[in-house]
């Protein structure tokens, strides 16, 4: 059960052509539902059952999302699809727009003709010039094919889809931010309510979903619902591309049944190099707080598993540490990131962060004092839950983490002003 | 002689950049021009030596009907642009905690060496700048950096050498 | 509505509304930093978080609406913890430099700190430095001190509608301001000062010269504008030392135009007069007051007949002096008095309206669906007017105008681009396109016009109109065929069924209609037996007294040559006035120093027709007296029955006695004239008057002057026009009006059409000139 | 009985003698009596005597005119006016303290957030006009420059005070 889904045609010699994509059944999913004029709700109902969740990190039920959109509403609707690709850790979405992108223009079309959507945009990080033009080659043979434009395959319905290239800043995956930075703005995030389904991009109804939720979408329709659904867990339906880096031999990315544990995980991707031990392990993306590595490897790789052990699955990047890593400079590396990283529009994040990062390279460079433990907690709870986005959360999250599980090696750092790990 | 200057768009950037700023404000509705800011400022500072003065941003503004404080906003928010010179190549290296786990700092270290600059500086010849940047989405290769639009992987100091050495 | 719990207390509400306007409403204090009831909701400061039952976390107060039976806690520990929680974050970075901190003692952020700061900081890092740009002559910055709220920010896109400031940058490295050296030019700009929590904007005329405990805050009315926006003025040792904006809903809301939030400048230039002067074999002297009344007095009776003696008022004068002038004046046999010294073309005289005004409430215009400007520049003149209008705009309102200068609008707007003559015809092409026929000399305008496509959209944009509005501005009321372009605009409203109005000129031109400051025109608007001669007749045929109420030689009179020889040629000058020139020293002969805005009790009555008292805030300047005062005893000394006055409110209640019944009515009558006065064979100059050169205050207010739309006087001349005239690459130009020179600076400026030139009046250098419309020529210099 | 008592009290003069006791033996004992002005009494670093301004060792005022000391005068004794200095700086241009007004509480260096306005150990003074009454701005940044050392040393005396 590996790489069923998104990556399916990465045996393919160049799967990212279109008569590549099609000799393994591309866009016959969508030739069916434009023919039979399947009626959206069915769709909608459809992907409801294959639990897909939001692959992004959130992890917000996509069908329930879809369902918000009310398919009469007059007026324009757009369907946004979220390729900011940022998160520390996270890879996968390079992937797809890279090796299968016809299935993401497929899944997109489907969901615009779902909700009733007659313009969509995918917002691909600027970094990712290669991937881009993949995608953009992809758009043209789409629509050279009459996938997209007017009247698709003479169905009546029409859908027009274009590339956004981003200019580089990790808060444009916040969804509002994303739809902020296609309207030609700075990236900052909209206080919701009114949430993107209401009032999106342009302010108009709008839904925006992960590359991969969005690629997803077709086989899920092909193969039905239950299908995906039974490929994972419960509460965690389907497979999931796990992107897998740090201390390893054989690094990259995997389409994985949700629940596989992570010890299975852990060997596809060739063991901790050199043969060191398992320190840790990030298991969603440097938002996520830090595990422990024995306690991860008893762990499966789905939502309730990870939560239940503190931390989130997020998007699925896995960064694992093996023990010759200081945490005290993996964690100032990590705040160094959302410090840079934040917006700037709400106060706790623009000044608390700031704030994390020199408190956390004081006790780095020993200079730390007793009590920036205890500060550094409290400063993380006062920035947690009070921002508009997430990104307050997401830094606060790993500080609290690490001081869970590593706090000791913090207090090495401040009592002998040097590193517990070269110290042996 | 005061004068009083009424813009005139067909002025405003040469007749190809031009072309390529309409391709992107095409794709938005029409009453969001604005929406191809970020591609506009792509392009005119790929065409300005890879960054933008304060001059190019108010042709930006004027030409997509924006003001030019909207502009400088964006302008200055993201982090792909540049608004002072930089090198012909600029060398983005990824410090972030994957690479960083993979030994980044020496890449970092080389790339100093052999350039004899430090991050955030550009050669006295004009031909490199190295910037930190943050994750880019390439961990499983890691150390990575990017040249310009090209992602490099698994870096050690004699791929570097191999690669620098590639370029003009 | 809905019922909600705030701290145990029961609220009625109107559902959506968010929880801190509910609160705000109940008199529940909730902290909030980027919140403002006129801007935007940005949720982004998070001092507001307040404890919803059954919320996971703390909310946002002023992004949170609210829903039926919500528990609200403003003052619980989770509330209260959050609220500390972001007075730490806000006050890491702010720099602890309260004591030359002119915000400080009215700070937002102090205050706030006071009640949820800590005494000590836990941040022992290096704090944040901005260093800051110079805005321009208003506005002081400290961007160290910015919090980030981005009230300037959003102020400046949703109420300016021009965006100057931004917070450019990202974290912690966002920076609020123009990030350019570039200065703030909206005509509103000094409202970021007020909305600015902190001491990052504060104003630069100001500048460190008292602390605001030791301020007295009384109200005035604004004297500038025919809005007559309230104000807060700010007092410090019988001085006004700066001025503030007075909430008030249905006029200014809670803005002021930086015309009258700067003019007090000008109460304390070294040109004030503060003594009274007589002047003897043509030198100055001062004198006391009683001299220099008897000499008033008995120099008025000397020259004996009636119709030699002409007053002249400014209609920047209150309600009172107005009254007073006119009431000394006719005791003194005389119907001449006239306040209109900016008005050209007086063939209307008669059947124009008496109470002419707005047409509707200041507070209606928002709701307009299209409206006709003629003649107007509203964002210079009338500078909140001009916002309300665009308020109108931007909720999708037609607004057209029809002028001789391409404005610059912070919004979109048809603008009929046309010489002075060519106004005429644009209207009278409109009338066509509504199908109006008008009567008298409306009909031979009309019957002669063509009504081109532009006509007919400004046409069908009033007709389809739910509430649309034909308005005459002051370019308008200056035009050489103002008669015309009043009938015209009126049948357009007519037959369009929109609402005709006037944007009056000044403060009181309004009011000085209703006191009786008309040739025409009795108190109480009522028409006059004997009429006088208006002021373009007071002045083509001299008398030989002549009484000026706060106007000034040169600067405000509709020509200003004019004006010079007339008064050059008076046996007796005598000019009460706030301030002295070279042009007044050399036309008046007594010269009597009177209080000036702030220091005088009166009444505005705006140009919604509403009336507005206000209280002498300081004592006047050295022996200067409130004018209501010196025309008292004027009026005494020329033994004048009933000036026995002992208040300015007994003047003013007589006259409202007066008004009683007189209902603001705006129907013009039937005029016969179709002489296009305003066509001429050559250039034509437009005269307008710049918002900084209104009154004798403004011109004196030294930021003001300093700032973009005080440029000196200059020949504004499109390229092809200057071309033509063989200036296209001058510097200066000799130009010639009614055989008089002047030599001015070229600009050459798109946003005049062909056949014009435009020099604006009011200015120095323009002393010499003719009328504001009139042809001129222009040569090499 | 306690009638009794006071009358015997008073008939042999008790209250007398024991007083003229302590006459006695203070009459032997060492003089405290301060020969002002050839001597004079101890003062104290905290003494509150006539005002001085200080500046900092670069020979800037120290006075940023932010008016707290005269918010806080009880008496009304201080007026202030302030503008911006050419360089920018916020700078009073007129500091009058009316010493028939004060009552030297302390209060204004006590408000003082840069240590500009102190009271020094002076109190020997007196004025020959009325006029002289007024300590101004250049008075009092004279006195700061005479006695700066004192000031100093008081200052780092009383710091544990305050």
């Amino acid at each position: 059960m590996v790489n069923e889904v998104c990556l399916r045609t990465l045996d393919l010699d160049r799967p990212w052509l279109l008569e590549q994509y099609q000799s393994r059944g591309g866009y016959e999913m969508l030739t069916r539902i434009l023919k039979e004029k399947t009626p959206p709700e069915e769709i909608i109902e459809e992907v409801k059952k294959s639990g897909l969740r939001g692959r992004g990190g959130a992890g917000f039920p996509t069908g329930l999302k879809w369902s918000f959109i009310s398919r009469n509403a007059p007026g324009q609707k757009y369907v946004v699809c979220n390729s900011d690709e940022g998160e520390p850790g996270t890879f996968k979405d390079r992937d797809i727009l890279r090796y299968n992108p016809h299935q993401l223009v497929e899944g997109m079309i489907i969901a615009a003709y779902a909700i009733g959507a007659t313009q969509g945009y995918n917002y691909i990080r600027g970094e990712f010039w290669e991937p881009y033009e993949r995608f953009e080659a992809a758009l043209k043979e789409a629509r050279e094919a009459g996938f997209l434009g007017e009247n698709l395959l003479d169905s009546g319905f029409d859908f027009e889809l274009h590339a956004h290239l981003g200019g580089g800043a990790y808060v444009c995956g916040e969804e509002t931010a994303l739809l902020e930075s296609i309207e030609g703005k700075k990236g900052q995030p909209r206080f919701k309510p009114p949430f993107p389904a209401h009032f999106g991009l342009y302010g108009r109804p709008t839904i925006i979903n992960n590359t991969e939720s969005l690629a997803s979408i077709p086989m899920i329709l092909k193969e039905g619902g239950p299908w995906f659904a039974d490929i994972g867990v419960k509460n965690s339906g389907g497979s999931k591309l796990f992107s897998i880096s740090g201390n390893l031999n054989n690094p990259g990315v995997f389409e994985i049944p949700m629940g596989t544990p992570f010890s299975e995980l852990l060997e596809m991707a060739g063991g901790v190099k050199g043969g060191r031990k398992l320190k840790a392990v990030i298991p969603g993306g440097s938002s996520a707080p830090v595990i422990p590595g024995e306690q991860m490897m008893d762990l499966t790789m789905d939502y309730d598993a990870i939560a239940e052990a503190g931390s989130m699955l997020g998007s699925g990047a896995v960064i694992v540490l093996d023990d010759t890593n200081c945490m005290v400079k993996v964690l100032e590396r990590m705040s160094y990131f959302y410090h840079e990283e934040s917006c700037g529009q709400c106060t706790p994040c623009r000044e608390g962060t700031g704030w994390l990062y020199r408190v956390i390279s004081r006790i780095e460079n020993g200079q730390g004092r007793q009590e920036d433990l205890d500060l550094l907690n409290d400063v993380a709870a006062r920035i947690s839950g009070r921002t508009i986005c997430a990104l307050g959360d997401a830094a606060a999250g790993p500080v609290a983490g690490m001081l869970k599980h590593f706090r000791d090696e913090f207090q090495y750092h401040i009592d002998h002003k040097k590193c517990l790990v070269g110290a042996g | 002689m005061n004068t009083i200057e009424v813009n005139n768009k067909a002025d405003i950037f040469s007749t190809e950049i031009r072309g390529e700023i309409d391709q992107w404000v095409a794709k938005y509705p029409a009453d969001w021009k604005q929406s191809a800011v970020m591609a506009a400022l792509r392009i005119v500072q790929d065409a300005n030596g890879g960054w933008l003065t304060t001059e190019l941003m108010n042709d930006v503004a004027a030409y997509l009907d924006m003001a030019p404080i909207a502009v400088y906003e964006v302008a200055t928010f993201y982090s792909m642009y540049e608004l002072k010179p930089v090198g012909k190549h600029k060398i983005c290296i990824c410090t972030n905690v994957s690479c960083m786990i993979n030994n980044s700092d020496r890449v970092v270290d080389h790339l100093e060496d052999r350039l004899g600059i430090k991050l955030g500086q550009t050669t006295e010849d004009g031909r490199f700048t190295l910037k930190e940047v943050e994750c880019l989405g390439a961990c499983g290769g890691a150390p990575m950096m990017q040249i310009g639009k090209q992602y490099y992987e698994n870096l050690t100091p004699e791929i570097i050498d191999s690669i620098l050495e590639g370029l003009e | 509505m809905v019922t909600i719990e705030v701290n145990g207390r029961e609220l009625k509400a109107k559902a959506g509304d968010m929880l801190i306007e509910v609160t705000d409403e109940a008199g529940i204090d909730i902290p909030r930093f980027c919140y403002h009831k006129k801007l935007s909701i940005s949720a982004s400061c998070r001092q507001c978080l307040v404890e919803v039952k059954n919320a996971p976390k703390p909310l946002p107060a002023c992004a949170t609406p609210v829903m039926e039976g919500m528990k609200v806690f403003t003052r619980s520990p989770l509330a209260l913890a959050a609220q500390k929680g972001t007075m730490e974050f806000l006050l890491i970075n702010h720099p602890l430099d309260c004591p030359i901190c002119d915000q400080g003692g009215e700070c937002e952020l102090q205050d706030v700190a006071v009640a949820c700061g800590s005494d000590a900081s836990r941040f022992v890092e290096g704090k944040r430095v901005v260093p800051a740009k110079n805005i321009g002559p208003l506005i002081a910055t400290e961007m160290t001190r910015c919090i980030h709220c981005t009230r300037c920010v959003r102020f400046g896109e949703e109420i300016a509608g021009i965006r100057e400031m931004g917070a450019t940058g990202r974290g912690e490295h966002m920076v609020i301001g123009t990030y350019i050296e570039k200065s703030i030019d909206s005509e509103l700009s000094g409202n970021i000062i007020d909305l600015c929590p902190v001491g990052a904007l504060t104003s630069k005329p100001f500048r460190f010269s008292a602390r605001a405990w030791e301020l007295t805050q009384v109200e005035g009315v604004a004297p500038h504008d025919s809005v007559g926006s309230n104000l807060h003025l700010h007092l410090r040792s019988n001085k006004v030392m700066r001025v503030a904006p007075k909430d008030n809903e249905s006029i200014n809301e809670c803005w002021i135009s930086d015309r009258d939030r700067f003019s007090y400048q000008g109460l304390y230039s070294d040109d004030r007069l503060t003594v009274p002067k007589i002047k003897q074999s043509g030198e100055w002297q001062d004198v006391t007051w009683e001299v220099a009344l008897d000499m008033a007095a008995a120099g008025l009776q000397e020259i004996g007949e009636g119709e030699q003696i002409a007053t002249l008022v400014s209609p920047s004068s209150t309600l009172e002096e107005l009254y007073l002038a006119q009431k000394v004046t006719r005791g003194l046999g005389s119907n001449n008095i006239d306040y209109r010294l900016r008005q050209g073309d007086f063939r209307l005289d008669g059947a124009e309206p008496a109470f002419s005004w707005l047409g509707l409430k200041i507070s209606e215009i928002e709701n307009l669906n299209a409206a006709l400007l003629v003649g107007s520049n509203t964002r210079k003149e009338q500078p909140i007017l001009a916002h309300n209008l665009r308020k109108a705009a931007v909720s999708g309102a037609k607004v057209h105008f029809i002028n001789p200068l391409q404005l610059e609008l912070n919004y979109t707007a048809g603008q009929q681009l046309t010489t002075p003559a060519g106004m005429v015809q644009s209207l009278a092409a409109v009338a066509k396109a509504l199908g109006a026929t008008g009567e008298g000399a409306a009909a031979k305008v009309i019957d002669k016009a063509v009504a081109d496509d532009d006509a007919k959209a400004i046409a069908s944009a009033l007709k389809d109109a739910d509430k649309a509005a034909v308005m005459l501005g002051n370019i308008a009321a200056a035009h050489p065929d103002y008669s015309i372009l009043c009938v015209l605009a009126s049948v357009v409203a007519n037959a369009s069924g929109a609402t005709f109005g006037f944007l009056a000129e000044a403060a009181n031109s309004v009011g000085a209609r209703l006191a009786g400051a008309m040739p025409h025109l009795l108190p109480g608007a009522k028409v006059a037996a004997e009429k006088g001669l208006d002021v373009m007749k007071l002045q083509k045929l001299p008398r030989k007294g002549y009484l000026l109420l706060g106007a000034e030689p040169g600067y405000d009179f509709w020509d200003a040559g004019l004006t010079r020889n007339a008064l050059e040629s008076a046996d007796l000058v005598v000019a009460l006035n706030t301030h002295t020139s070279p042009a007044l020293e050399a036309a008046a002969d007594i010269m009597l120093p009177i209080a000036a805005f702030a220091e005088t009790s009166g009444t505005y009555v705006n140009t919604a027709g509403e009336w507005q008292s206000f209280r002498g805030a300081v004592k006047p300047l050295g022996e200067a007296r409130p004018a209501w005062k010196v025309l008292r005893v004027l009026g005494n000394l020329l033994d004048q029955e009933d000036c026995e006055y002992t208040s300015s409110e007994q003047v003013r209640d007589e006259l409202a006695s007066l008004c009683e019944g007189v209902m603001p009515d705006n129907s013009v009558g039937k005029t016969e004239s179709a002489d296009l006065q305003s066509a001429v064979d050559g250039l034509i100059r437009i005269g307008d008057v710049p918002p900084y050169a209104l009154d004798s205050l403004v011109r004196r207010a030294s930021a003001l002057q300093q700032t973009k739309d005080a440029a000196p006087a200059a020949i504004c001349i499109n390229a092809e026009e200057a071309k033509k005239a063989g200036l296209a690459d001058c510097d200066s130009a000799v130009v010639t009006q009614d055989g008089r020179e002047a030599t001015l600076p070229v600009s050459i400026d798109a946003n005049i059409p062909d056949g014009c030139v435009r020099i604006s009046a009011g200015l120095a250098g323009t002393e010499t000139l003719g009328a504001q419309f009139g042809e001129v020529t222009l040569e090499k210099a | 009985m306690n009638a009794l008592t006071n009358y015997f009290k008073s008939l042999f003069l008790l209250e007398l003698f024991r007083g003229l006791g302590v006459t006695g033996r203070y009459l032997f004992k060492r003089k405290f009596t301060v020969m002002y002005p050839e001597e004079k009494a101890p003062v104290s670093p905290r003494f509150r005597g006539l005002h001085a301004q200080r500046r900092y060792p670069n020979g800037e005022e120290r006075c940023i005119a932010c008016k707290l000391c005269e918010a806080t005068c009880p008496a009304l004794a201080i007026t202030i006016e302030a503008e911006p200095r050419d360089d920018g700086s916020r700078r009073t241009t007129r500091y009058d303290i009316d010493l028939f007004k004060c009552i030297f509480c302390g209060y204004c260096q006590e408000s003082c957030p840069v240590d500009a306005i102190v009271e020094t150990r002076l109190y020997e003074y007196h004025f020959e006009n009325r006029e002289d009454s007024l300590m101004t701005k250049a008075k009092l940044l004279a006195m700061g420059d005479k006695y700066e050392s004192q000031i100093a040393a008081d200052l780092e005396a009383q710091a544990k005070h305050r």
